[in-house]
């Protein structure tokens, strides 16, 4: 009796076991007919030099780019802008008379990011040529990101964007947090990111973006023959973004 | 130990009762009846989905699928975009080309069935 | 008499007037919270440069309450003082409520509220300390509720075991809890320390809790507490508060010592309104005078002065968690060490958080709803023993 | 082996006073001596699962006095007391009176020895279910905890050997993968509407078909018992009796008259108006096609809105909360409710997993989760059928058993409504079991 139990419970789970995994399968088979995902981007890693001898500092082309571009929240409160590009004056050492630099600040796409780190939805996330993104469809607003960036260049939708320049792009609802990715759609597609062109257009040419993995990529050579900071490297983040002059 | 009056005061509530619950459960027979031979404007399950216009031939896929999977379509297509870099031919966008109106095509069904899907919010579509 | 556990009428006009109190401030906090759904976090008093406010700091206070109660139904569960007994029910119950609270304070802190019962589950990220946390914080609210079940039917065995691992895991709870700060990159949080010290404030907070609540709640239902068994949580208090001091002057000492932290302490130690809380509030309001009348022989065995004690201890606690979360965000980044930022689009230096009305209003709203929960809690289970000797005084 | 005198059973084989009957053929064999043979077997069997209670009893009858739903004509349940100390096992089984009690329990809260005969008749009423099974071992598996995973396996294989043939047999039927006006975002893509539905009625139809044979069993005890000689009275013609019983049903009006349990009324008044509005949902919906009054745009899934699917809602909040209330009361008054077997656990538990795994799949479907959603579709769906499936088995079963012995008892007019029957000439004679 006892075995014939042992039986029937054992036999009934596996029944219940298979046809369950079996049945799983096939209810999550794709039906858009996709295949695993492409591993195409992972020979590239994007990366970008920033030469502020050549940014004019009352220039803010590559600014306004973005902000169409990516319809970037302006509300004029400085407290719930949000700027994925951003340009600040910095002064080496104390008093009034130390020189000023301009700089400009954006997500550095580490290679490390502590934003993705701590995202507890993956929703921030390092895709594989190194674009640090934010997918917006599942960010939940925790704004943990925010704590572990640096760089203070992540920012948060505090409140709608009303704005809606750049119609084939899409805005943020409010409650996502976002940052620079680097033009992600235009990369893939071949075209440089807004802010690159917007700065070559105005002639500065200050901008650079390109494959650090390509040892004959321009901006390899760059980053090899010029001298070029990072931001605080020593976090051990490794960030991508590199300038000339500072 | 239940008394005479109790049971027959019992029996009387019970029957109230049951009459009343027997009535909700025929509610929604009514309002299908109604909505039967009642002639237009009752019935909200009417659906209306305007057709694109003739020099357009082809959706990315049969009509059928696209009726119940687009959703997923769209669904599985962002994730390629957004995660792998993958940008294709379809996307929310080139919809429009066909499907104009949002509200003459979209949010015909969405509505019919109870669904706000966000997509709407953050991406443009009249 | 043999004491026995029963739940309170909840007839009279004080407990009616009390329930409808505690109803409004919930619905209170609710509408507050539908008025942040809708317009979004501004609302609040949170900027970009200050991503976290009141809610967390309340979380992580709510959370720190319920491990410290819980420890308090520990000493019967797992060290077998059997003359806290009375009060173990009370405590795990309440443990749970504050971790319900705790998950309230931080799900009503989300931007996206309508994702947070699906993404999280669904794209789990071992790496975070977001992702973890809820699991230790849903795990302790099962143990909890097992615990209860435990109690309430005088599982003998069961009862050992669980509040061994409730014990157990509230430790976790807690560390996991410092973690999220003491492992992030900001200056004033990094510590290694601050797990640890977390739960050392945990403990003394969920005692002083509990001393509070015990006293008020078994006078306003007219029964019996031995003075002792208050007064030797009094001194149990006291020994917790003398590992914060520690742990706080470790911490701070260390931050002074290293030049390379010196100016972030400094700002900590002397840099504006969370400098008054740290002073003011935890470490002379909130340790030194309870740790003053708790040693002192005459005060600390008087049931009045270990209360008063305890409230200052709740409050300071409260400041210690508000100058965890906040100097840690306003204090900049040190993005150009040896340069200064002077002009830039967004505020680079040092900030100001200022609290705003519908954060104080969903503060205050989780915390009624819990209120609520507790007061039903009392007329619904049997919570309450008919009184609270220690077992050598029995008739 | 006992050889004993009084007649234990003189309700079954010359009860009603027929008209015209010959009162002295009847009084004559009731003087016959009948020979007992007590199954010892089943007696302990009965007296263990019912807590040790049922050799507590003396026969006093406080039990058929307290009961409110006990009458002259239909006595209960002192002679299902006395004949389960005797252990007249096929008499008690196929007794349909076991039927009309509702275990409020007022009896084994006002019985003097504490026999319980409300627990006792209950677990009577679970040998008679296994007892008409058929298949008589799927009826022995249905009730044993470790049965679980097989009872739940057999559904989960049938429904996944559906999603298998699917295409196959779409092909081959030439039913089109088109829901016609239908719309989008419904489970019907992925586990379509016809395949559910036929296999949902196979399965459905299997368990009417086995159920057949003990609700035919029961009628005919019945008949024994209300016709003596086999000339059986008719009150009332069956559809009107059916009718009566259906009722009954639906008013719940003997289970209104438990003084001792009166929240069991109103829980189980919850479960069945959920499971019978859910049940009018399905319906609706599964009959669309061929339904005149829907014409063409038929859209499926509903709008929140939609009365069909407020109807549901409704029902399956009612269903979750009478399931929990039952849960609590059995918990928490265990006296007045009675003992709780896995009989009574498996089939709350059941409806329970069902609707909540019912509700899952709503939520997940607003909130839009792939595939999750069509996971707990896939849940709840093993769970329904395992609910069909052992219909026949387990608790369930006492819709129909139930259904049945208030039926025969308005049929012969053993019930309030029947017209009065002579019945003196019986009960005058001493021992009224």
């Amino acid at each position: 009796m006892e075995r014939r139990d042992l039986l029937k419970t054992a036999g009934g789970t596996f029944l219940a076991a298979t046809s369950g995994v079996y049945a799983f399968r096939m209810l999550t088979a794709s039906s858009a007919g996709w295949t695993s995902p492409d591993r195409q981007l992972a020979s590239r890693r994007w990366g970008m030099v920033i030469d502020l001898t050549k940014c004019r500092p009352e220039c803010t082309a590559c600014l306004d780019a973005c902000r169409t571009e990516n319809n970037v929240a302006f509300h004029g409160d400085e407290r719930y802008d949000i700027h994925w590009i951003r340009k600040a004056k910095l002064r080496s050492g104390e008093g009034s008379v130390a020189p000023e630099k301009t700089m400009l600040l954006l997500c550095n796409h580490c290679d490390k990011p502590p934003c993705a780190q701590v995202c507890p939805v993956q929703a921030t996330y390092r895709r594989q040529d190194g674009i640090v993104i934010v997918d917006h469809h599942r960010c939940i607003g925790c704004r943990y990101c925010m704590i572990a960036c640096p760089y203070n260049a992540r920012f948060f939708n505090f409140k709608d964007n009303e704005e809606w320049p750049n119609k084939a792009r899409p805005k943020r609802s409010h409650g996502v947090a976002e940052a620079c990715h680097l033009c992600a759609h235009r990369l893939d597609q071949g075209s440089m990111p807004a802010c690159v062109e917007a700065c070559d257009r105005g002639g500065s040419g200050a901008l650079l973006v390109g494959d650090l993995s390509d040892p004959g990529s321009e901006i390899s050579r760059v980053v090899e023959q010029t001298p070029v900071k990072r931001i605080r490297p020593d976090l051990g983040t490794d960030p991508k973004v590199y300038y000339v002059g500072l | 130990m239940a008394s005479e009056e109790t049971s027959s005061g019992g029996g009387r509530r019970p029957a109230r009762l049951t009459v009343l619950l027997i009535v909700l459960l025929l509610v929604p027979f009514a309002y299908s009846v109604v909505g039967r031979f009642v002639p237009k404007g009752t019935a909200s399950d009417e659906v209306f989905l305007e057709r694109p216009p003739a020099k357009y031939k082809r959706c990315v896929k049969g009509t059928d699928y696209m009726r119940y999977h687009h959703w997923e379509l769209l669904r599985e297509t962002r994730e390629q975009v957004v995660r792998y870099g993958i940008r294709g031919e379809i996307a929310l966008d080139r919809c429009r080309e066909c499907h104009q109106k949002r509200e003459r095509f979209c949010d015909q069904c969405h509505s019919a069935v109870s669904l706000t899907p966000d997509c709407f919010h953050c991406h443009y579509y009249p | 008499m043999e004491m026995h556990f029963e739940s309170i009428d909840g007839k009279s006009r004080s407990y009616q007037l009390l329930l409808i109190v505690l109803a409004a401030f919930a619905i209170a906090g609710l509408v507050a919270t539908w008025w942040v759904i809708k317009e979004g976090i501004w609302v609040t008093g949170m900027t970009n440069r200050i991503p976290w406010g009141l809610q967390i700091v309340m979380a992580v206070y709510y959370i720190g309450l319920s491990a410290g109660s819980l420890v308090i139904s520990g000493l019967y569960g797992v060290f077998g003082k059997t003359e806290y007994k009375p009060f173990a029910r009370i405590a795990v119950y309440l443990a749970m409520l504050f971790l319900v609270a705790g998950l309230l304070s931080i799900l009503t802190d989300q931007g996206r509220m309508d994702r947070v019962f699906v993404e999280p589950f669904v794209y789990f990220n071992l790496q975070s300390m977001f992702s973890i946390n809820p699991i230790l914080y849903i795990g302790h609210i099962l143990i909890c509720v097992v615990y209860l079940w435990a109690l309430f039917y005088e599982k003998k065995r069961l009862t050992t075991v669980i509040a061994t691992l409730a014990f157990g895991w509230a430790f976790c709870v807690h560390s996991g809890t410092g973690a999220i700060f003491g492992f992030g990159a900001r200056m004033l949080y990094e510590s290694p320390l601050l797990p640890a010290s977390f739960v050392a404030a945990a403990m003394a907070s969920g005692t002083a809790l509990m001393i509070v609540i015990i006293v008020a709640l078994f006078k306003i239902t007219n029964r019996h507490v031995d003075d002792e068994l208050v007064l030797w949580l009094g001194r149990f208090l006291s020994v917790c508060l003398l590992v914060v001091v520690y742990f706080l002057f470790a911490e701070n000492a260390y931050r002074v010592y290293v030049v390379e932290l010196r100016k972030a302490a400094m700002y900590y130690l002397f840099g504006g309104f969370h400098s008054i809380l740290f002073w003011g509030g935890l470490v002379i309001g909130g340790c030194f005078i309870p740790m003053f009348i708790l040693f002192r022989k005459r005060t600390g065995s008087s049931v009045r002065w270990v209360v008063f004690a305890a409230v200052l201890v709740d409050l300071g606690v409260l400041c210690e968690r508000y100058v965890i979360v906040l100097p840690g965000l306003t204090h900049p980044p040190e993005m150009f060490p040896g340069m200064r930022v002077i002009g830039s689009p967004i505020a680079e230096g040092y900030v100001n958080y200022a609290v705003s009305v519908p954060e104080i209003l969903q503060a205050l709203g989780v915390l009624a709803v819990i209120g609520l929960m507790f007061a039903a809690g009392l007329k619904i289970f049997k919570l309450l023993p008919n009184e609270a000797r220690i077992s050598g005084q029995h008739a | 082996m006992v050889e004993t005198t009084p007649d234990l059973s003189h309700r079954s084989q010359g009860a009603p006073a027929l008209p015209g009957a010959d009162m002295s053929s009847v009084a004559a064999r009731n003087a016959r001596p009948i020979r007992i043979e007590p199954d010892l077997d089943f007696i302990r069997s009965l007296n263990q699962r019912a807590g040790n209670a049922l050799k507590k009893c003396f026969q006093c009858g406080t039990c058929s006095a307290t009961c409110a739903l006990s009458s002259d004509r239909l006595p209960i349940p002192r002679k299902e007391m006395a004949w389960a100390s005797w252990g007249m096992k096929e008499r008690l089984l196929n007794d349909p009176d076991l039927w009309l009690c509702y275990q409020c329990n007022d009896c084994s809260t006002s019985c003097p020895r504490g026999a319980r005969p409300g627990d006792v008749l209950a677990v009577v009423r679970q040998e008679a279910v296994i007892h008409h099974a058929f298949p008589r071992f799927y009826g022995e598996w249905a009730n044993q905890p470790h049965s679980i995973p097989l009872l739940l396996g057999i559904p989960a294989a049938l429904l996944t050997l559906a999603l298998v043939l699917r295409a196959p047999l779409e092909n081959a039927l030439g039913i089109s993968r088109s829901l016609g006006p239908r719309i989008s975002y419904s489970y019907s893509n992925v586990l379509p509407h016809w395949l559910l539905n036929t296999l949902f009625l196979l399965i459905a139809f299997l368990a009417v078909l086995c159920m057949i044979r003990g609700v035919l069993r029961l009628w005919c005890s019945m008949r024994t018992t209300c016709a003596g000689d086999g000339r059986a009275l008719r009150a009332k013609g069956f559809l009107a009796s059916l009718g009566v019983a259906l009722k009954s049903v639906l008013a719940h009006d003997r289970f209104s008259k438990c003084a001792q349990s009166r929240s069991r009324y109103w829980s189980h008044l919850a479960v069945f108006f959920g499971f019978l509005a859910l049940s009018l949902v399905t319906l609706w919906v599964i009959t669309a096609p061929y339904n005149p009054l829907i014409q063409g745009n038929f859209v499926y899934p509903f709008s929140f809105w939609n009365p069909w699917k407020l109807l549901a809602n409704l029902g399956g909040i009612a269903l979750v909360g009478g399931c929990l209330w039952m849960i609590w009361d059995r918990l928490r008054n265990g006296e007045e409710a009675g003992v709780s077997t896995f009989f009574d656990w498996a089939l709350i538990a059941t409806l329970l997993a069902a609707a909540l795994t019912g509700f899952m799949t709503e939520i997940l479907h607003y909130v839009r989760l792939e595939p999750h959603r069509h996971l707990a579709y896939f849940v709840h769906l093993v769970l329904v059928g395992a609910l069909f499936l052992c219909l026949p088995y387990t608790k369930l079963a006492h819709i129909i058993y139930r259904t049945a012995a208030l039926t025969s008892a308005a049929y012969y007019g053993r019930d309030s409504t029947g017209p009065a029957m002579r019945v003196q000439a019986t009960t005058s004679q001493g021992m009224e079991v």
